[in-house]
C-alpha cells in the first residue's frame, strides 16, 4: 500500500472500468488507490446489467408458468409478486456485490470512498484530503440522458434507475427509446403484465443492430403485444394524477401510468476537474488515443466515459488495457468492433462485428456475403418454441467479420461468434467443426457449413 | 446535446433507500452471502504470467498459418489495429520470403 | 437419379451417419440411394436425442414453475399432463420430420424404403430388389443394450425407446446406468414427480466425464432428492403385479413401478450380410480405418456402428467425411476427441477433449495444469440459480486440451470450448478476447483469464 502522496495508478471510479484496472494493476504490482462516492461495481453491478438481467429472468420465469401448458405442465399463473422479484434480484445484487469487496480486499486495493475531483494531473481531492497517483485513471462512468425540456421527475417519469426500484408493476407503460435499456424494460414489463408502447424516433427498434434483427424483434413484440411506435419522434409528457399523457410530433397521444425515458447515456464528467487539468472533452466525453491516453500525459480514461459502446465488458477490457500499459506490458489496443453485444429481451439480440449495411459501406456491395440461418430449422429453438436466425457477414472469399443473432437464449452463443470474428476464421475453417447436437450453437455451425457451401440441415 | 435539467444526480443514487428485501425467507443458499461468492481452485497455481510471447496479439490460428509457412512472427508487422498480426501479415510475409527466395543469388 | 444398376453412393440405413452423407455426396454432384427400413432421421430425431430433450425442456419448464415464487412469480404447479407432454414432443418430432423429409426430396436423394441386406461388397437387396452402388456407407446405427439375462419386457422392464412412448409418469423408478441416458431420464422423471434411484456400477455417476463434474452431478442429483447408488452391480429382477423389485450384487433391494434398462447401446450390424461380405467386425462394431473405411475396399462404415462416441454430430461428421472423401475432396478426419459431448439432465454437463485424469496420463502429472472457475462468481448463473464450474485442462505451456462444464444451459458453451480446443488455444490467447456481460459464456473467458495469469473476477 503506497502513501497518500504517490499510488502507482490513481483511480476515480470503482465501475467495471476502474475496478477491472485495479484488480489488474495489483496483480502486476502496482500499488492502487480506487476512489469511489457510491459503491464499488458501479452501475452495472447496482443499477445495470445485474439488476436488469434478474428482472428479465423473472419475466422469463413468469412467461414460462404462463405458457406451460402447452409443454404439457399444469400450472397456474398468479400474478407477480413484485416485492418477491425486488427481493430475488436485490439478492442476487448484494452476493455479488460482497464477493466484490471481497476481491477488493484479496487484490490489496485502497479503496478510497467519497466523492473526487481531478486537482492536478497526478492528484484527486476526496474530502479534503489530496491524493495523488503517479498515473491517474478517470472511469467516472454513465448516467441517464433525457431529451431537452424533459424532466425526470422519479415518480411519473423515471429513468432506468428508478424504474429498477418500482415497488409495483406499472399497468401500463411509455418506453421513450427502443434501444438496449427500453427494450430490455418494455420486455419485462410486458412479461409482468403491463400495457408497453416503445416510442422510438428512428425508423426501428434496437437500431444499432443489423436490419433483420430489428424485424424480428419487432415481429415477436408485435405478438407479445408490445406496442411500439417507430420513426417517430416525442413532442412532450403532460403529467396527471395517476399518470401521463405523451404526446408525439405526428400528433398521437399514449396515456400510460408511467414514462420511462430511455434515450441513451452520456458521460459523467462535468464538475470533476477534468477541463481544468486540460482534458480534452468532446461533447461531454473523454478523447482518447487508441491507447486510451488522454491529452495530459499521465492520464488515461476507461469505460463509458469513453466514446464508443457503453458495456460493462469493454469497461473490464479497457480497465485491463491501462493496467497493462502502465505495467509496461504492451498491450494490444481494445477494437470495439471485436467487443460482443447482448440485447436481452425476449426475443434476445446478440452481435459481434460488422452488419450488413456497414459491411457494404465499407468493403462495397458486391466485396460482401451473407447467409441467414433461420433457427425453425434447429431443433434445439424449436423445443424451446423460439424463433430467429444465425446470420453472418462475410468479406468474399475472405473471414467472418459479422455475427448477428436473434431468439431465446442467443447471448450465449455469442462468444463462439466472438472468437470467430477475432479470429478472422474463415467459414470452412469452423464448418470443419461439427457443433453438438441439438443445441442452439448449432445454428452457428450450419450457417457456417452452408457459407463454406456445405449446407446440412438447409432449405434452399 | 446539453445535459438535462434534471438528471437523478449520482448524488441521488447514494442517498435513495436501498431496499434490502425481505430476506428472511430466502432459501437457505443465501446464508453463504457471508462467504466470497466465488471461488477458484487452481489445483496447480497457474503461472502469474504467460509464457512465450505472451503480450503479443496473435490468434491460434493466425500462429498456426505461420508455423505452415515456416514464418516467424515477430519479424511480422501486423497491420491489425494496435500491430495486431492478421492473417493476411502473415501471408504477405509468406510472399515476400518466397519473392525473396526467387530471387536470383 | 441413377438406375439401380449404380449409384454413386448407396447407403443403408437413413440416421444421422446415413442421410448426412446422402446430402454431401449429393451436393457434391454424386447419385445417392438411401435404405431406411422405418423412418429418416433414424433414432436421434425419432427415438433419441430430439424426443428426450423435448421432455427435458417440459422439465425444465415444471421446475421453474415449481420454484416460481423465489423470483418473485405466484405460480401454482398442478402437475404433468401427459398426454400434453407428448403432444408437445411428438409435435417437435413431427416438424423436424417433414423439414428432413423435404431435404431429402430437395437434395435428389432416391429414397429406397425397405429393410436392406448387404449381398455383395456394392450391393444391396432390398425387398428383392438388388441395388447397387460404386461405393457402400454402412449407416445401420445402434440399439439398446441390457445385460445377461435381464429381458426387456417393454412394459415393467423397459429402454429408452419404451420410456419415450410412456403415457404416464411412472410413480417411481430403477434406473440402470448412470451414464448420458439414465441421467436424462432420472433427471425428467424426478422433474416430472418419480421417485428415482439410479444404480450404476462404476464408481460414479456420469463415469466418461472428468470426476469434478460426476461430484457436481452428484450433488446436485442428492438436493434434487434422486437416489443412486454407485459402485454397486445389478443382480435381478423380479416382476410383481404393479412393479419391479430390484435386486442388487451388495444384497439390497429397490421396489419400483418401471426398471428402465439404460447401460449402453450395441451396433445393429447383426444379420446384415456384413460378415459374410468380408467386412472385419469386432464385437459387433464395423473396424474401420480412421478414413471409415471397413476391411472390404469401396465400403465405408459411419455412425453408431463405428467404435467411439456414439453421438448424432459424430454421426454427421462422419457422413460428410465419407462423401467428401468419395468425391475426391480429401477432406480431414473425425478426432473424436474434438467432438463435443453434451449431458442434458440437470444441472447439464458438457464437455471437450480430455479429462483430467486421461491428461495426466497422457503426459504426465507435472505436465498438466488445470483451472476450475466456479460459477458462484458468474453473475448470470447466479441470476438462473445454478451451480457448476468451468474447468479448463491445458498442457504446461501448451494450449488448452479440456474443457469441462457442469451447470445449467452449459451445453450451450461447448460449442466455444470446441474451437478452443480444436484450434489448440493458448489460455492467453482466449484471455485476450472479453465476453459478454452479463452471461454465462463469461466463465469460460475468466477461466482463461485465470489461467493466462490474470484473473478478473477470481477468488484466490
Ligand atoms: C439499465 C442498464 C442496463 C445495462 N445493462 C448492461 C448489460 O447487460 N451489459 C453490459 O455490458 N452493459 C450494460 N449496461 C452498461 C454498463 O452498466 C456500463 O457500460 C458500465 O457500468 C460502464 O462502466 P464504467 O466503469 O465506465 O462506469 P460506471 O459503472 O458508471 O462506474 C462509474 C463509477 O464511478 C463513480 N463515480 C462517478 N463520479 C465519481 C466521483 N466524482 N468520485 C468518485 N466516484 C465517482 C460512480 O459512483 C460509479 O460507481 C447497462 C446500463 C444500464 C443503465
Ligand atoms: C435416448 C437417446 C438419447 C440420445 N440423445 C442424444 C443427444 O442428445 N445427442 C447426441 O448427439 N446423440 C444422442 N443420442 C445418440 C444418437 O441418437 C446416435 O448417436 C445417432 O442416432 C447415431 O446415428 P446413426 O446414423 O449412426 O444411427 P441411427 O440413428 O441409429 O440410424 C440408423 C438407421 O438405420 C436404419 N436401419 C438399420 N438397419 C437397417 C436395415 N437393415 N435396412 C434399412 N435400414 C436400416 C434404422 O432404422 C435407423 O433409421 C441419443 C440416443 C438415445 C437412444
Amino acid at each position: 500500500m503506497a502513501d497518500n502522496a504517490g499510488f502507482d495508478v490513481l483511480i476515480l471510479g470503482g465501475g467495471s472500468g476502474g475496478y477491472a484496472a485495479a484488480f489488474r494493476a495489483s496483480e502486476l504490482g502496482l500499488s492502487v488507490g480506487l476512489i469511489e462516492k457510491d459503491k464499488v461495481g458501479g452501475t452495472c453491478l447496482h443499477y445495470g446489467c445485474i439488476p436488469t438481467k434478474a428482472l428479465l429472468h423473472a419475466a422469463e420465469v413468469a412467461d414460462n408458468s404462463r405458457d406451460s401448458e402447452q409443454f404439457g405442465v399444469k400450472t397456474s399463473f398468479e400474478g407477480i409478486d413484485m416485492a418477491g422479484v425486488n427481493a430475488y434480484k436485490d439478492g442476487i445484487v448484494a452476493r455479488l456485490y460482497k464477493g466484490l469487496q471481497g476481491l477488493v480486499k484479496a487484490n490489496k486495493v485502497t479503496l478510497i470512498e467519497g466523492d473526487g475531483k481531478l486537482v492536478a494531473p497526478n492528484a484527486v481531492e476526496v474530502s479534503g484530503t489530496r491524493y495523488e497517483g503517479r498515473n491517474v485513471v478517470l472511469a467516472t462512468g454513465s448516467r441517464s440522458r433525457s431529451l431537452p425540456g424533459l424532466e425526470i421527475d422519479g415518480t411519473q417519469v423515471i429513468s432506468s434507475y428508478e424504474a429498477l426500484g418500482l415497488d409495483r408493476v406499472p399497468a401500463s407503460a411509455v418506453v421513450l427509446g427502443g434501444g438496449v435499456i427500453g427494450v430490455e424494460f418494455a420486455s419485462v414489463w410486458r412479461s409482468f403484465g403491463a400495457d408497453v408502447t416503445i416510442v422510438e424516433a428512428l425508423p426501428r427498434l434496437v437500431p444499432a443492430e443489423d436490419e433483420a434483427a430489428s424485424k424480428v424483434v419487432e415481429r415477436t413484440f408485435r405478438k407479445r403485444g408490445i406496442g411500439f411506435k417507430t420513426g417517430v419522434r416525442f413532442a412532450g409528457v403532460e403529467r396527471r394524477d395517476g399518470g401521463v399523457t405523451v404526446s408525439l410530433e405526428n400528433g398521437e397521444t399514449i396515456d400510460a401510468e408511467v414514462l420511462l425515458v430511455a434515450v441513451g447515456r452520456g458521460p459523467v464528467t462535468e464538475g470533476l476537474g477534468y477541463e481544468e487539468a486540460g482534458i480534452t472533452i468532446d461533447r461531454g466525453f473523454v478523447v482518447t488515443d487508441e491507447r486510451l491516453r488522454t491529452s495530459v500525459p499521465g492520464v488515461y480514461a476507461v469505460g463509458d466515459i469513453v466514446p464508443g459502446l457503453q458495456l460493462a465488458h469493454r469497461g473490464f477490457a479497457h480497465g485491463i488495457f491501462v493496467a497493462e500499459d502502465i505495467a509496461g506490458r504492451g498491450p494490444v489496443p481494445v477494437d470495439d468492433l471485436g467487443i460482443p453485444k447482448v440485447t436481452y429481451c425476449d426475443p434476445e439480440v446478440a452481435s459481434v462485428g460488422l452488419t450488413e449495411a456497414q459491411a457494404k459501406e465499407r468493403l462495397g456491395d458486391d466485396k460482401v456475403e451473407t447467409l441467414e440461418y433461420n433457427l425453425a430449422g434447429n431443433g434445439k429453438s424449436q423445443i424451446l418454441r423460439t424463433q430467429g436466425f444465425a446470420k453472418l457477414v462475410r468479406e468474399k472469399d475472405g473471414p467472418v467479420i459479422g455475427v448477428h443473432l436473434v431468439g431465446a437464449r442467443v447471448g450465449e452463443l455469442i462468444a463462439e461468434a466472438q472468437l470467430i470474428y477475432n479470429w478472422e476464421a474463415l467459414p470452412h475453417e469452423v464448418a470443419q467443426l461439427i457443433h453438438p447436437h441439438p443445441t442452439q450453437s448449432e445454428a452457428l455451425g450450419e450457417a457456417h457449413l452452408a457459407l463454406a457451401g456445405k449446407p446440412l440441415h438447409v432449405h434452399g | 446535446q446539453p445535459e438535462p435539467q434534471a438528471q437523478p444526480a449520482p448524488q441521488a443514487v447514494a442517498t435513495a433507500p436501498q431496499t434490502p428485501g425481505p430476506q428472511a425467507g430466502g432459501p437457505s443458499e443465501e446464508v453463504q452471502l457471508a462467504q466470497p461468492p466465488s471461488t477458484s481452485t487452481p489445483t496447480v497455481q497457474p503461472s502469474r504470467e504467460p509464457s512465450g510471447n505472451g503480450t503479443t496479439y496473435v490468434t491460434p490460428l493466425v500462429r498456426k498459418l505461420a508455423a505452415e509457412h515456416g514464418i516467424d512472427l515477430t519479424s511480422v508487422s501486423g497491420t491489425g489495429i494496435g500491430g495486431r498480426v492478421r492473417k493476411q501479415d502473415v501471408l504477405a510475409a509468406a510472399e515476400a520470403a518466397k519473392a525473396a527466395a526467387a530471387q536470383p543469388a
